[in-house]
């Protein structure tokens, strides 16, 4: 029943505030919504690990949660939470300055629960065709929370990100049913096989390689492009910068990962079936040069927004990569390291949306410096932030990065840490030297800015994240740690 | 460690009163050769003594600095020459400190004469010490590099050490590294005694003068501590140059004969060397500021080649 | 049941199959707006005639009712909308395409020669009518091309459709039943809702741009 | 112990934000209190003599199973402890006051919370036992040295100057995670304890990778020249008492990593690792030496010396690795012994000359030399403070430096009979160039303070300036009379290294070292060599009489009056006529015209003829010969590239499509 009422919660807060009619009620519906839904997020997690390794199954096998899936689960879980605390104050400016109409306000609230519960039912869906709709579900909640606003740039963006999207998933169901076919060629033609992804699993080895070889491909093309690898991730930067931050938050913090879910989904089959030397290899090779693209767009990049989905850009590639090089050290680094940056990154576009309000532009020649005189708070914890992404201690991506990196030398990866290595310098130096150039500087170098005006919400929202992760980082306790290394094991098919 | 209390205090009067002669000799010795009567060598005594009773003036810019300097470039040339066999093998407080703690107490005497010169707040006393800094920048490394050629055919820094061992068989006079070594020595020595290719003592013309320019300001007791402290020096270099180059009779055993004997051969060996400077300061002419670098860096090479020879031919 | 029933079946397949590929290289070269969504249209049409083929030769009940749904949503209601919209923004012509006609051939051909490449290979899955697959590959491949071979937006939906066309096929002509019941309506249900997405964006754009030509979208870059 | 101090202070500092008075008082006590106790901790080890590691023990509860925090105490770091913690404290002292300059414009509390967590992370490198736990700390000082650095970022050449140090810091980390990688490699452990003497496992190949790897890694932090930029940009903007801690503190952490990993983990060294350390220390040190004479800005000039003293420190470590090479175990022990005890002195007179530089510009708020002088009846204390610091870097006898310098050319001369190689030859070379060193350091500190402290003022500000706060002046008084103790007292000193150099070498030569119950230093043999600094100094005050006896006798009628100083018939001299900082180093500048290449532009307004002009500008400018040809290039063409690069995103969505479209045929046809 937990899966279930996981998964219904966010669709009933969704529903309700299709009906609810006063603004207040909106956000409360939406805060008690993820606030309980974490709460079952955690409950499941135990859960999980309580059963220990074993998936847990309902309705008929149609909800599967393993590992895995409960680790996503808890990401997204706490990054929406955060989003729809976050949300509260800046809609609520956003509305007081016109910039969105109350029916725009009212469609946020309504689609961000639809948002949520797409991806939820993504890591929960047992079948493969499941898993696709809702992935496309979430795609279609998201493209009109990136085109909110309704300017042109917005629509431009949501359009790239719709088509770009579409192209893509149009692929992955490709992909999807030639997994399938592939299940029948075996299996004989005349009994229906299941869709599902246990039972495909369960069968590996006498799945058709060659189908099962297309249908990676396919795959990986297709939900590449919804998580945003290199060269498919052009509809990232846009996306990013153009929806709402708090949707930003979302999109970077959980949605990419999502993809990267499914995506790994289609990789542990492929993996058992073909053994994993061709699908490793690809993941490899695609989150490399996700890393390596990202740094020279970061290092002469205008605008916050887009640099920080670039850098979203660049932790994808290493988490691709992590898994990619398939060592113990390397896909536990990759689990830490989505959590990481689940928890960082929305820190940022918080920061950033707080401020394009009080700015209007989030252009960095436009905003000059010295905001740590003119916004102090904000400032203070962008810098944070900033720290945490490019990988800094105490902030845990640190941790998670070398990891990885130290993972590739022990699995005879050396050349891999090196290039890695050499990205993350590369996008530090952009993120440093564009974030200190906002922040440092004598404040009234920009026609004397108000101070901001910052609410208890937002700060709540920014702070409570980086807390959690500086908490992670310095310890860690042994359930999370559990759940992540059972995960990596699912994903190096040795559960 | 012996610390025979005569012995220092012989070497100290020596080291005063011989400067005060030496300095007389040559300046004697040029005016012969430049066809004048000259002075008695006796003259610099009668200075010192007229500057002693003279009255000061210090100038009113001039800080705590500048009566440090004199005292301090006194001592430190008179205690340089304690570290200096000059009669006896064993120099006195040879223990204490070798070649390079001459070396330093030299430069350290220097240091702070520069800071005189700077201190009063005129252009010639900068652009003295600025000249002085420089030059002896070029001549210290020399100087230094000419004397661990012998320090390591004697495998000690110690200049006692260098001369005993230069006593013992198997000890070649003057091959080729050594050899080197003098010349750069001795290029060295006109550079810190400010002697013609390199300096003017003569002359206080103002452009051309380095070490003269810092005394400017200096007047009474003060300057006749820094002219003593100034042929001191020349005299320690002098004995230096004589000593470990030519390390002949030196007392080796404390007897009042050998003292004497080493006191004749220290004599003679210094007037040859006077003589050499004389005859160098009337030969050459004042070379152009900017050409003495030159010269200097040929020293420095001269004495890197003798310390990489002694080293590559052994 | 009778194989030589089988037999004509798959050949009737493979007939309509091809079919749906020459429809979709016509697609790829007309330029008229309201043709092609009908074009679209009849394709859609030979999708679910396929679907009925194979769902009444293996008396597969399901995948008649998926050839119904594909007649509802994609031969009516689909082209219904495509064309109102069209006729709201009143523009009849397709803005000039990056390429030509003859290179535009030119490549759609080479695709589906890849296509065929691809798919050969297969065994065991052309129970249905010889390369389908490859024509399933090609349409998605054509399509795709068409995407980008497109400046105005209504053709891209089009393409986008077109490519899902490509898939069903593939879903039907490779898994012998079809996909089970619930996904295929999941994903009926989907396109429905992703081209009303679609649309709506593209009325927000014809409004805001006053241009249906995405080559003008370009103001976000690096 | 003091870790708990630093982190007290740190939140202090954080706690009293907003009561700058508290904060200043409560977080810079308690670094200067753990500062005491560090010193006394490391004091107690390396008295005890023991050779083996004391305290191990875990830090924090460890979080993943194999990231440790564990810490440990050793010969080598209690030594560097010992470093920090002196100048940590004597800093923490000077600050007091030092901080109250920043009332009212800056957040104080801030200041010393990133101070405390300076000192903090630099002891933590100290004393780190695992790589984890090292490279964290050795990451936290980057960031922590940035904000200080940083701390008056208000003027764009602060920012730039923090935004260099950080990345090039960022860098240096990269090459030591993948050098500390290389290790973990072969052993599989992330613990130090694993890693020593490691390099008998590694093939050749990989140990020289990951010598060649922390040589750049901890280069680049210790400043060895050319990786130096960031050192002289860094240096001059942070608040002095911060540049005192990282010129003293921080870039010693490169020395002591570069010990560290060459010494313990990398095992036997080959001969071209002491070879290239001991080139590259000569470098440095002639380079830093020679750029620091060009300079009249006083903080870069003493940045610039920096440079040239890693370098000497780094002549010593060099030829110890030759040493250990060539199987001279004592040898090695000496010139170890060397570099040791010049980076202490560095530390303790580069310190001080910070503080004092720092009480300069607090008091005439320019640090343009040319803007000063005169301070010396203004500010007496701080002058004689200076002075004291700078005869000990110039390496003048008596003074601490003069003793190291006399223990690196020991080594070096010591060496010329060791080897048969024709590499042999760096050490005379090496000691000819430390000689050029010794001697131009010496100018270029008659330089500073001449300019700086002596003559007329040059300026209103340097006219009106007044002596530096009390506390300022203690912090430099402990600092004076370090240097005066480690200068006098060398014999004692030394015997605190035997535990550093028994871990390294495996010898304990302090007995060696002291002749005549400690008096005198001698180098190994009696004969080899011996100096007193000691009685150098009594030999001085025993000579003192003898002008006294003579001014008594003769002089004991002048009278002494205060005059004019000569001004060649002029109406009195002034400023204008003074000897500049850029004359003074003129001379310098001609002789080695050919490595300065000084850009000069000067235009003049003339009326009828260029001779009589009416108005003369002169300009000469000199850029660092590494700046011009390497690093501006690279910065250049990188900028150029990703311009390049960014072309692929230009917004038109069939591009976009394209990229897609083209990847998906690319696989189909190569993975089928």
């Amino acid at each position: 029943m937990l899966l279930t009422s996981i998964l219904c919660l966010p669709l009933a807060v969704g529903l309700a505030c299709l009906f609810a009619r006063p603004r207040k009620v909106l956000e409360f519906l939406n805060l008690l919504g993820f606030a309980v839904g974490l709460g079952l997020a955690v409950k499941l997690f135990k859960t999980v690990l309580a059963n220990n390794g074993a998936a847990l199954t309902e309705c008929g096998e149609f909800l599967r949660a393993d590992a895995l899936s409960a680790w996503m689960t808890l990401l997204i879980a706490v990054v929406s939470l955060a989003a729809s605390i976050y949300a509260v104050p800046y809609l609520r400016r956003d509305l007081a300055e016109g910039v969105v109409s109350g029916r725009r306000f009212r469609e946020y609230y309504v689609l961000t629960p639809f948002f949520a519960a797409g991806m939820l039912l993504v890591v929960l869906a047992n079948s493969l065709g499941v898993m696709w709709i809702a992935v496309e579900a979430v795609a279609l909640c998201s493209v009109l929370l990136v085109a909110l606003y309704n300017k042109r740039t917005s629509l431009e963006a949501a359009w790239k990100y719709v088509i770009l999207g579409g192209l893509g998933l149009v692929l992955a169901l490709f992909g999807t049913i030639f997994t399938y076919a592939a299940a029948i060629g075996k299996t004989g033609a005349e009994t229906m096989p299941s869709f599902n992804w246990s039972h495909l699993l369960a069968q590996a080895p006498q799945l058709d390689h060659h189908l099962m070889t297309l249908a990676f491909i396919l795959v990986l093309v297709g939900y590449g492009t919804k998580a945003g690898l290199a060269p498919m991730h052009t509809w990232l930067p846009d996306a990013h910068s153009e929806a709402p931050s708090p949707t930003s938050a979302m999109l970077s913090g959980v949605s990419l990962k999502i993809a990267i879910y499914a995506l790994l989904r289609f990789y542990i089959l492929a993996a058992a079936c073909l053994g994993s030397g061709l699908s490793r290899h690809l993941l490899l090779g695609f989150g490399l040069f996700s890393m390596l693209l990202a740094g020279p767009f970061i290092l002469v990049q205008k605008n916050l927004k887009r640099m920080l989905a670039y850098s979203s850009l660049e932790h994808v590639g290493l988490i691709c990569a992590a898994i990619g090089m398939n060592a113990p050290l390397t896909v536990f680094g990759a689990m830490l390291h989505m959590g990481y940056h689940a928890l960082a990154k929305p820190v940022l576009f918080f920061a950033a949306g707080n401020i394009h309000q009080q700015r209007h532009t989030l252009d960095f020649r436009r905003l000059g410096g010295g905001l740590g005189k003119t916004m102090p708070v904000t400032a203070l914890l962008l810098g944070l932030g900033a720290v945490a992404v490019s990988g800094l201690p105490p902030f845990g991506l640190f941790v998670s990065e070398l990891t990885v990196i130290a993972g590739g030398f022990i699995s005879h990866y050396v050349w891999v840490g090196i290039v890695m290595l050499a990205a993350l310098i590369i996008v530090f130096c952009g993120l440093l030297n564009k974030i200190a150039g906002l922040l440092l500087g004598p404040g009234d170098g920009n026609g004397g800015h108000a101070r901001e005006t910052i609410s208890a919400w937002s700060v709540v929202a920014m702070s409570l994240p980086l807390a959690m992760l500086l908490l992670f980082t310095f310890w860690l306790p042994d359930s999370l740690r559990l759940l992540m290394e059972q995960a990596a094991a699912i994903i190096r098919g040795s559960p | 460690m012996s610390l025979d209390l005569p012995l220092i205090l012989a070497q100290t009067a020596l080291l005063l009163l011989l400067a005060l002669l030496l300095s007389g000799l040559i300046r004697k010795w040029k005016a012969l050769l430049q066809n004048r009567r000259g002075p008695p060598v006796w003259q610099p005594f009668l200075d010192l003594h007229k500057f002693f009773r003279k009255d000061m003036v210090i100038s009113e810019h001039a800080s705590w600095v500048f009566p440090l300097a004199p005292y301090l470039v006194f001592l430190t040339s008179l205690s340089a020459g304690l570290l200096v066999p000059m009669v006896a093998a064993q120099a006195p407080l040879g223990l204490f400190g070798g070649a390079l703690a001459l070396v330093g107490l030299l430069a350290l005497g220097r240091f702070f004469l520069a800071l005189g010169g700077l201190d009063p707040a005129s252009a010639f006393g900068g652009m003295g010490s600025s000249r002085e800094m420089t030059l002896s920048a070029i001549a210290e490394p020399a100087m230094m590099l000419a004397i661990f050629t012998l320090a390591i055919s004697a495998g000690s820094t110690n200049l006692s050490q260098i001369v005993l061992a230069s006593q013992e068989p198997g000890w070649k006079f003057l091959d080729p590294s050594h050899a080197l070594a003098f010349i750069a020595m001795f290029i060295v020595l006109l550079a810190e005694t400010g002697r013609i290719p390199v300096d003017n003592p003569a002359t206080h013309l103002e452009l051309t003068m380095i070490h003269e320019a810092m005394l400017l300001e200096y007047s009474g007791r003060y300057l006749a501590l820094i002219e003593w402290g100034a042929s001191i020096k020349q005299l320690v270099l002098m004995t230096l140059l004589a000593n470990i180059f030519f390390p002949v009779g030196l007392a080796v055993k404390t007897t009042t004969a050998t003292f004497g004997l080493g006191l004749l051969y220290l004599a003679g060996k210094l007037i040859v060397l006077a003589g050499i400077v004389v005859v160098v300061e009337m030969t050459n002419a004042k070379l152009r500021l900017f050409r003495v670098p030159d010269l200097l860096s040929v020293a420095f090479m001269l004495a890197m080649l003798a310390l990489v020879s002694t080293f590559l031919f052994r | 049941m009778n194989p030589d029933a089988i037999q004509s079946a798959s050949n009737l397949i493979t007939l309509l199959a091809s079919v749906m590929l020459v429809l979709q290289l016509l697609l790829a070269v007309q330029s008229m707006l309201i043709t092609n969504i009908r074009l679209f249209a009849l394709q859609s049409f030979l999708l679910a005639a396929i679907a009925g083929v194979v769902g009444y030769a293996y008396s597969a009940w399901h995948v008649l009712v998926v050839a119904a749904l594909t007649v509802i949503a994609k031969v009516i209601f689909l082209p219904w909308l495509l064309e109102r919209q069209v006729r709201q923004i009143k523009i009849e012509q397709e803005i000039r395409p990056f390429l030509n006609m003859p290179a535009s051939m030119l490549i759609c051909g080479a695709l589906t020669v890849l296509a065929y490449v691809v798919a050969r290979p297969i065994p065991s899955l052309e129970r249905l009518g010889s390369n389908t697959l490859a024509v399933a590959i090609a349409l998605v491949l054509t399509g795709c091309f068409l995407m980008i071979n497109r400046r105005t937006a209504l053709t891209q939906v089009l393409a986008l459709l077109t490519m899902e066309n490509g898939v069903m096929l593939a879903a039907i002509a490779l898994t012998t039943y079809g996909m089970p019941l619930l996904v295929e309506i999941g994903i009926f249900f989907d396109v429905v809702v992703a081209v009303m997405v679609l649309g709506i964006l593209v009325f927000r754009i014809r409004k805001t741009f006053a241009s249906m030509d995405v080559s003008k979208l370009n103001e976000l870059k690096w | 112990m003091s870790l708990c101090g630093y982190a007290a202070g740190a939140a202090g500092g954080l706690l009293f934000m907003r009561r700058e008075k508290w904060a200043a008082a409560f977080s810079f006590g308690a670094a200067a209190l753990s500062g005491l106790s560090g010193l006394l901790a490391a004091l107690l080890f390396l008295g005890s003599g023991a050779a083996a590691p004391s305290w191990q023990g875990e830090l924090l509860p460890t979080l993943i199973p194999y990231i440790k925090f564990s810490v440990r105490l050793d010969g080598l770091g209690a030594f560097f402890l010992m470093v920090a913690s002196l100048l940590g404290c004597a800093v923490s002292i000077y600050s007091l006051d030092y901080a109250k300059g920043f009332f009212g414009r800056k957040n104080v509390g801030v200041f010393g919370a990133f101070f405390n967590a300076l000192l903090l992370v630099t002891t933590l490198t100290f004393v780190a036992n695992t790589i984890w736990l090292f490279l964290i700390a050795w990451e936290l000082m980057a960031l922590t040295g940035y904000c200080l650095i940083s701390f008056e970022h208000e003027q764009p050449e602060t920012r730039q100057a923090g935004v260099l140090f950080f990345i090039m810091s960022h860098i240096d980390t990269g090459f030591i995670i993948l050098g500390f990688l290389l290790l973990f490699q072969v052993s599989g452990d992330f613990s130090f304890d694993s890693l020593h003497g490691l390099g008998a496992k590694m093939s050749a190949g990989k140990r020289d990778a990951a010598f060649a790897l922390f040589l750049l890694g901890f280069g680049i932090k210790a400043g060895i020249v050319p990786l130096h930029i960031w050192l002289p940009a860094a240096h001059p903007v942070a608040p002095s008492n911060v540049s005192a801690l990282m010129s003293g503190v921080l870039i010693k952490t490169g020395i002591y990593g570069l010990t560290l990993v060459c010494f313990e983990f990398l095992g036997p060294p080959p001969l071209w690792w002491g070879v290239t350390v001991l080139v590259a220390g000569t470098v440095s040190a002639v380079l830093g030496v020679l750029y620091a004479l060009m300079e009249h800005d006083l903080k870069r000039l003493l940045a610039y010396h920096s440079i040239e003293n890693i370098g000497i420190i780094l002549m010593g470590l060099g030829a110890s690795l030759v040493f250990l090479h060539e199987g001279h175990p004592v040898l090695a022990a000496l010139s170890l012994i060397a570099g040791m005890y010049h980076t202490i002195n560095h530390a303790a007179f580069k310190g001080l000359l910070f503080l004092g530089a720092g009480a300069v510009v607090r008091s005439t708020h320019t640090r343009n030399m040319e803007e000063m002088g005169g301070l010396a009846k203004r500010m007496p204390d701080t002058a004689f403070y200076f002075l004291i610091g700078a005869v000990a870097i110039s390496a003048l006898p008596p003074l601490n430096g003069f003793v190291s310098e006399w223990i690196t050319y020991q080594a070096l001369l010591q060496g010329f009979g060791t080897s048969e190689s024709l590499w042999r030859l760096v050490f005379p070379l090496g000691g000819a160039m430390l000689a050029l060193t010794g001697a131009l350091a010496a100018v270029c500190f008659v330089k500073a303070f001449g300019i700086t402290f002596l003559a007329q003022p040059r300026s209103e500000a340097a006219r009106n300036a007044g002596e530096a706060a009390p506390s300022m002046r203690i912090g430099m008084a402990v600092l004076t009379a370090a240097c005066l103790l480690l200068g006098f007292f060398p014999t004692a000193f030394v015997r605190l290294l035997d535990p550093l150099t028994q871990q390294l070498t495996g010898r304990q030569i302090s007995g060696q070292l002291s002749v005549a119950n400690g008096l005198v230093l001698a180098s190994l043999t009696e004969k080899a060599g011996t100096v007193s600094t000691p009685v150098l100094v009594l030999m001085g005050l025993c000579l003192l009489p003898i002008p006294f006896v003579l001014w008594l006798a003769l002089a004991r009628k002048t009278k002494t009056r205060r005059g004019p100083t000569w001004d060649c018939g002029q109406r009195g001299l002034t400023p204008q006529m003074e000897y500049t900082a850029t004359g003074f180093s003129k001379p310098v500048r001609m002789i080695f015209k050919a490595l300065f290449r000084p850009r000069r532009d000067t235009q003049r307004d003339y009326d009828f003829s260029p001779y009589f002009a009416t108005n003369v500008r002169f300009e000469s400018h000199i850029e660092e010969v590494f700046v011009q040809r390497l690093y501006r290039p690279l910065r250049i063409l990188i900028v150029r590239v990703s311009r390049r690069i960014r072309a692929l995103q230009a917004g038109s969505i069939h591009a976009y499509l394209l990229y897609i479209f083209i990847t998906l045929l690319l696989l189909l046809i190569f993975a089928l």
